[in-house]
């Protein structure tokens, strides 16, 4: 049966403007074991905040029973999650979802990790999986601007990374497909987490790749419900075929559902 | 005996607490986390003859308190839940609820004859909020004949008793219930979601891509609390009672207020262990409140004699 | 040029904040807190012909993200507002807007005749959620043809233009706008509360002495908005929109969706300097949303060219 | 003009059962000079505690900026204050309301003060103050039962007290009026702040001494504003006189409302 449990902060951080990282354990990280998964919060017990929020895994340490995740305070519930503190708990559901495949890339091989924004969380635990399992990794990160530019040096450290700002101040300049064609990046799987548009232009470009995309939706029940984070399948005839973002994804193949 | 049970036309309960239809699927995904055979019954997502997709995207938006939705009733229309859901569920010794929804009365009369054939379907629950298309879109549930007429064909073919699920957005929601009542309703349920909506400053545009959604959630029990107050005094019928409840309290104050058995909606959202938590909880609240059965809390907050037993 | 400024019939409002009725008294209390003449108006308590004690206490319940009230018109009645409220505003440069309730169609006349007549009272806020006495208690404002005669009488006793105040326990919120509008109403105000209930688990009865009270805050902005959203689309007359608005942002979404000023209510309790903040933070998020003048948000989510200037 | 603030608490604790006394600081403590005043808190800045929960000023340390109030954990509001940390802020209306009359009692005469349950902390303050100015002061404190009492050793510090319990588990057993009769008190004024029925018993009573009663009722706005916590005057044919107890009271003097 699945489980929902209390996590302790043991850290909680800003780490760029308005980026916060969190780190917290409990035992319920045992079970966070594939990249790309979420965790859907509670953020406090008042009636206001109703929903939880899907955030994604970023970083786990299974020894030691902490995860990390890191979040852009948006609104009201993040950021009444940033000011949580030290010894504070987070009412935590899942794992939830199905994450990226690492075994869609065998050892030796290359992926390429593309991330947009706060996109870029999940595909850190993602890397540390797959250059453990023997794959070279490459990381393509995009941003509005310098301010919001986080975890280069981590993802430096397990692989080439390239940062790109959409306005230049940091990295090159323009977007993620702008610098997979410069710098004639190639690789035998892409996964990318990010903005939908990024999605759709990676999926145009890529379609015919071995690729893997990670999903946002509006999320009710984030079990698979409420039918909230649908979306269409590609293909079908009958327009009544679906996909649940929360469930059945939020990693999907290019080319399964409508973006 | 079992101090939680209740009887209602065709539920045999084991306690009052059913999840709410549109708010739990078909149980797949919540058997995951509990064992579903400890609810009192199980109220299924809303069934239309044909298959249906919804709405499109967002189609949940938080509110204070509350969340708006527009599913747009999507579901593996009449023969999926057929030859899929429904023998899946036969698995747990729990009635089902099985919600009927519609455009027209033949679609209801249609899904309603052949859901209350199936085996572990012990009641419908008439979902009147729905538009009516030959009406011009004006939901079944705010004309009291309009709202009648429907009931009486849908009677006329059910195996099972049929409850009717009553939409707040009405002045007068007794007018609604006695007709009800009167076209042979078995019992009521109350209430469905208050239509409401919130607008993104910055893209201008309502938040929910269907504009208009269904308001569910704390925000809305005061107003649940009060309709079951009026109608459960007005009629004759029990009434399943729903809208915001939370916890144990909750049920109890629905269950004072005039309901006879409760569902629990948007809260499995936010806790997904919220039904068996507050069927855990109950017992304890009971003895604090010096009450030996739960059906004594029925209508307790305006019956004459609700003196402790 | 003030980008905050707003024109309403009878109303030349220096930004579009006002108190909402019943939640500022008559503004004397408020004054402790901060100078009244930052205000864009003010809506007074409701006034009677004669004085009223209102309901026995409680008067008020918590609910989630909002509260119940039956304080039953407690006022000093017509004559008393004219000789000690009103003039005591006067002092101030702010438009009132005076709320005016009754029982049956004289007591209003009544009313309205006398109060429009004063200096500083700049509209009438016409209170149909009340209970009409000759129709057996039914509120005026949830029959069309009773609260557009209710309309018509007042509008012709009035010296000042007449925003009819519209109850939200209605199935058609348009209809009763239209018909309004049709008898003569100026401007409409909205929303009401909605009618609720709290129940007391231990003592088994209401929490409110009256058992029914009108639920507000922001646990209602969800219908208020879609009301609204609803309304402006569907009449001439500009509203004055109310129900859960806490801050600026609350401010810009009940515009976008069509009111031309608003009405800060229940926020005055959970914090006396709501009005204030609201006025102070509205430029900044006009300048952040890229909106030159708080006018051109008016409509903004239906209106065709909502696209910045 | 009034003012609320952000008061920092500095220590709180659960001095009996389910009664938790916290201390706060801030410079808004300047004012808060009147003993039977009352502070409008708002617990935190979720939408589900819309209204702010009055609490009576206990004792207030003016050098310090340091304010004490005593509360028991009751619903949601009081129970979300008590997991409030040293550190956190609580925002702060007040003081409001009118206090209890200290210049209705002279140097060398004798003030009871006569509380019940939750009644008993604005009687501290009051008691430090009368008896600065040189009054005699008796306590009688009633409470429901020994796991119930609490601030007995405060009270005798500054003059007799006498504890009563309504089930006799500490103290004497019974009521306030019990132990008043039975240990013969005499007083020139008597202070009360406690359960309606024990105003009403004592007004009954002492209705011809000098009595001044402390109310409690359901509040919205507590300054005045939206009519929630009137009362009726003692002796108002007319039926529509009335006082507000946010603002008129909570002190009353014997008499003057109908309880
Ligand atoms: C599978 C998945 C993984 C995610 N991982 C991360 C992550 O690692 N880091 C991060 O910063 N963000 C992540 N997001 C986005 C994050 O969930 C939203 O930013 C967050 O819910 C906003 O909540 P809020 O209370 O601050 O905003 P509000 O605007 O107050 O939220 C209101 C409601 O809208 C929902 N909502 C708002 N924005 C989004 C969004 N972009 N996607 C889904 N729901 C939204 C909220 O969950 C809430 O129900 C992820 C989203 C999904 C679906
Ligand atoms: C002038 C005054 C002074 C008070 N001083 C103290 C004090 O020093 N210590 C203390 O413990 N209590 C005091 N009380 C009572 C205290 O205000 C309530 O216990 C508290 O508001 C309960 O809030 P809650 O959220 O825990 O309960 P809930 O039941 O969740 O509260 C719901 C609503 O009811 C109101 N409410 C509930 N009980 C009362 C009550 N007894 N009086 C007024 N409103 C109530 C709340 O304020 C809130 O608006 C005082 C009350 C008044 C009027
Ligand atoms: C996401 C969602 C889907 C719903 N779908 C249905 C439905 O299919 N049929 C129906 O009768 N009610 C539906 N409802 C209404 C609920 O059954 C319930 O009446 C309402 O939400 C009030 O209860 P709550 O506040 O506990 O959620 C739905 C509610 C939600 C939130
Ligand atoms: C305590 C209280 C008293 C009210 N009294 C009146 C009144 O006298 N006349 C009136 O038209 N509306 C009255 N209202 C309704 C408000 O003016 C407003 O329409 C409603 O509360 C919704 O706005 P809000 O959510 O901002 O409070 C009252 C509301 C409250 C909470
Ligand atoms: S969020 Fe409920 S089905 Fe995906
Ligand atoms: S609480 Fe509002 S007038 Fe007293």
């Amino acid at each position: 049966m699945i489980k929902k449990d209390l996590l302790k902060i043991t850290t909680q951080k800003e780490i760029a403007t308005n980026i916060m990282e969190v780190t917290c354990s409990g035992s319920l990280v045992k079970q966070m074991t594939e990249p790309g998964q979420f965790l859907h919060l509670r953020v406090d017990t008042s009636d206001d905040l109703l929903l939880r929020r899907p955030i994604s895994i970023c970083d786990v340490d299974l020894e030691n029973e902490s995860v990390t995740m890191l979040y852009r305070v948006e609104g009201k519930g993040t950021s009444r999650l940033s000011y949580k503190r030290e010894g504070d708990t987070i009412d935590v559901l899942g794992p939830l979802g199905n994450g990226f495949p690492l075994e869609a890339t065998d050892k030796g091989e290359t992926a390429l990790l593309v991330g947009g924004g706060i996109g870029v969380p999940p595909l850190y635990y993602l890397s540390k999986q797959l250059k453990e399992r023997g794959v070279n990794v490459i990381h393509v990160l995009g941003f509005q601007s310098k301010e919001n530019v986080f975890y280069e040096q981590e993802f430096s450290e397990l692989g080439d990374t390239y940062v790109v700002t959409a306005d230049g101040t940091y990295g090159s300049i323009g977007y993620v497909t702008d610098v997979i064609n410069e710098k004639n990046l190639s690789f035998d799987t892409m996964y990318s987490c990010g903005p939908t548009p990024m999605l759709a232009a990676l999926s145009t470009i890529y379609g015919d790749r071995r690729l893997f995309i990670s999903l946002e939706e509006r999320m009710g029940c984030g079990v698979g419900a409420c039918f909230a984070c649908v979306c269409h399948v590609v293909g079908d005839e009958s327009g009544t075929s679906y996909r649940k973002v929360c469930t059945d994804g939020p990693v999907f193949p290019v080319g399964e559902v409508v973006l | 005996m079992n101090r939680l049970q209740v009887e209602l036309p065709g539920l045999s309960m084991r306690n009052p607490i059913m999840p709410a239809s549109g708010c739990f699927g078909f149980g797949k995904e919540y058997a995951k986390y509990y064992d579903l055979g400890i609810l009192g019954a199980i109220a299924i997502k809303a069934t239309t003859d044909q298959p249906r997709f919804g709405n499109p995207t967002p189609r949940v938006a938080e509110t204070s308190a509350g969340m708006l939705n527009a599913i747009g009733l999507q579901n593996p229309g009449l023969e999926g839940v057929l030859t899929n859901e429904l023998p899946w569920l036969h698995q747990y010794d729990v009635p089902i609820v099985a919600n009927v929804a519609g455009t027209e009365i033949a679609d209801y009369i249609e899904t309603t004859a052949k859901l209350s054939k199936a085996e572990n379907v012990h009641a419908i629950e008439l979902n009147i909020s729905c538009p009516n298309v030959k009406q011009g879109g004006i939901a079944f549930g705010t004309i009291p004949h309009v709202a009648a007429e429907l009931t009486k064909e849908v009677k006329n073919v059910s195996d099972v008793p049929v409850y009717v699920k009553l939409s707040p957005n009405v002045a007068d929601i007794v007018e609604i219930a006695r007709a009800v009542e009167k076209a042979g309703a078995d019992g009521l349920s109350m209430i469905n979601t208050l239509l409401g909506m919130r607008i993104d400053l910055k893209r201008r545009k309502p938040i929910l891509s269907n504009g208009y959604g269904g308001l569910s959630g704390p925000a809305i029990k005061p107003v649940a609390i009060r309709m079951i107050h009026q109608v459960s005094q007005a009629v004759d019928i029990p009434i399943i009672g729903m809208g915001g409840i939370y916890t144990a309290e909750d049920v109890v104050e629905f269950m004072l207020a005039g309901a006879s058995a409760i569902a629990v909606g948007t809260a499995n959202f936010t806790d997904p262990f919220v039904c068996p938590t507050i069927i855990e909880e109950l017992p304890a609240l009971l003895d604090e409140l010096e009450v030996d059965h739960v059906q004594d809390l029925i209508g307790g907050s305006w019956k004459q004699c609700n003196v402790h037993s």
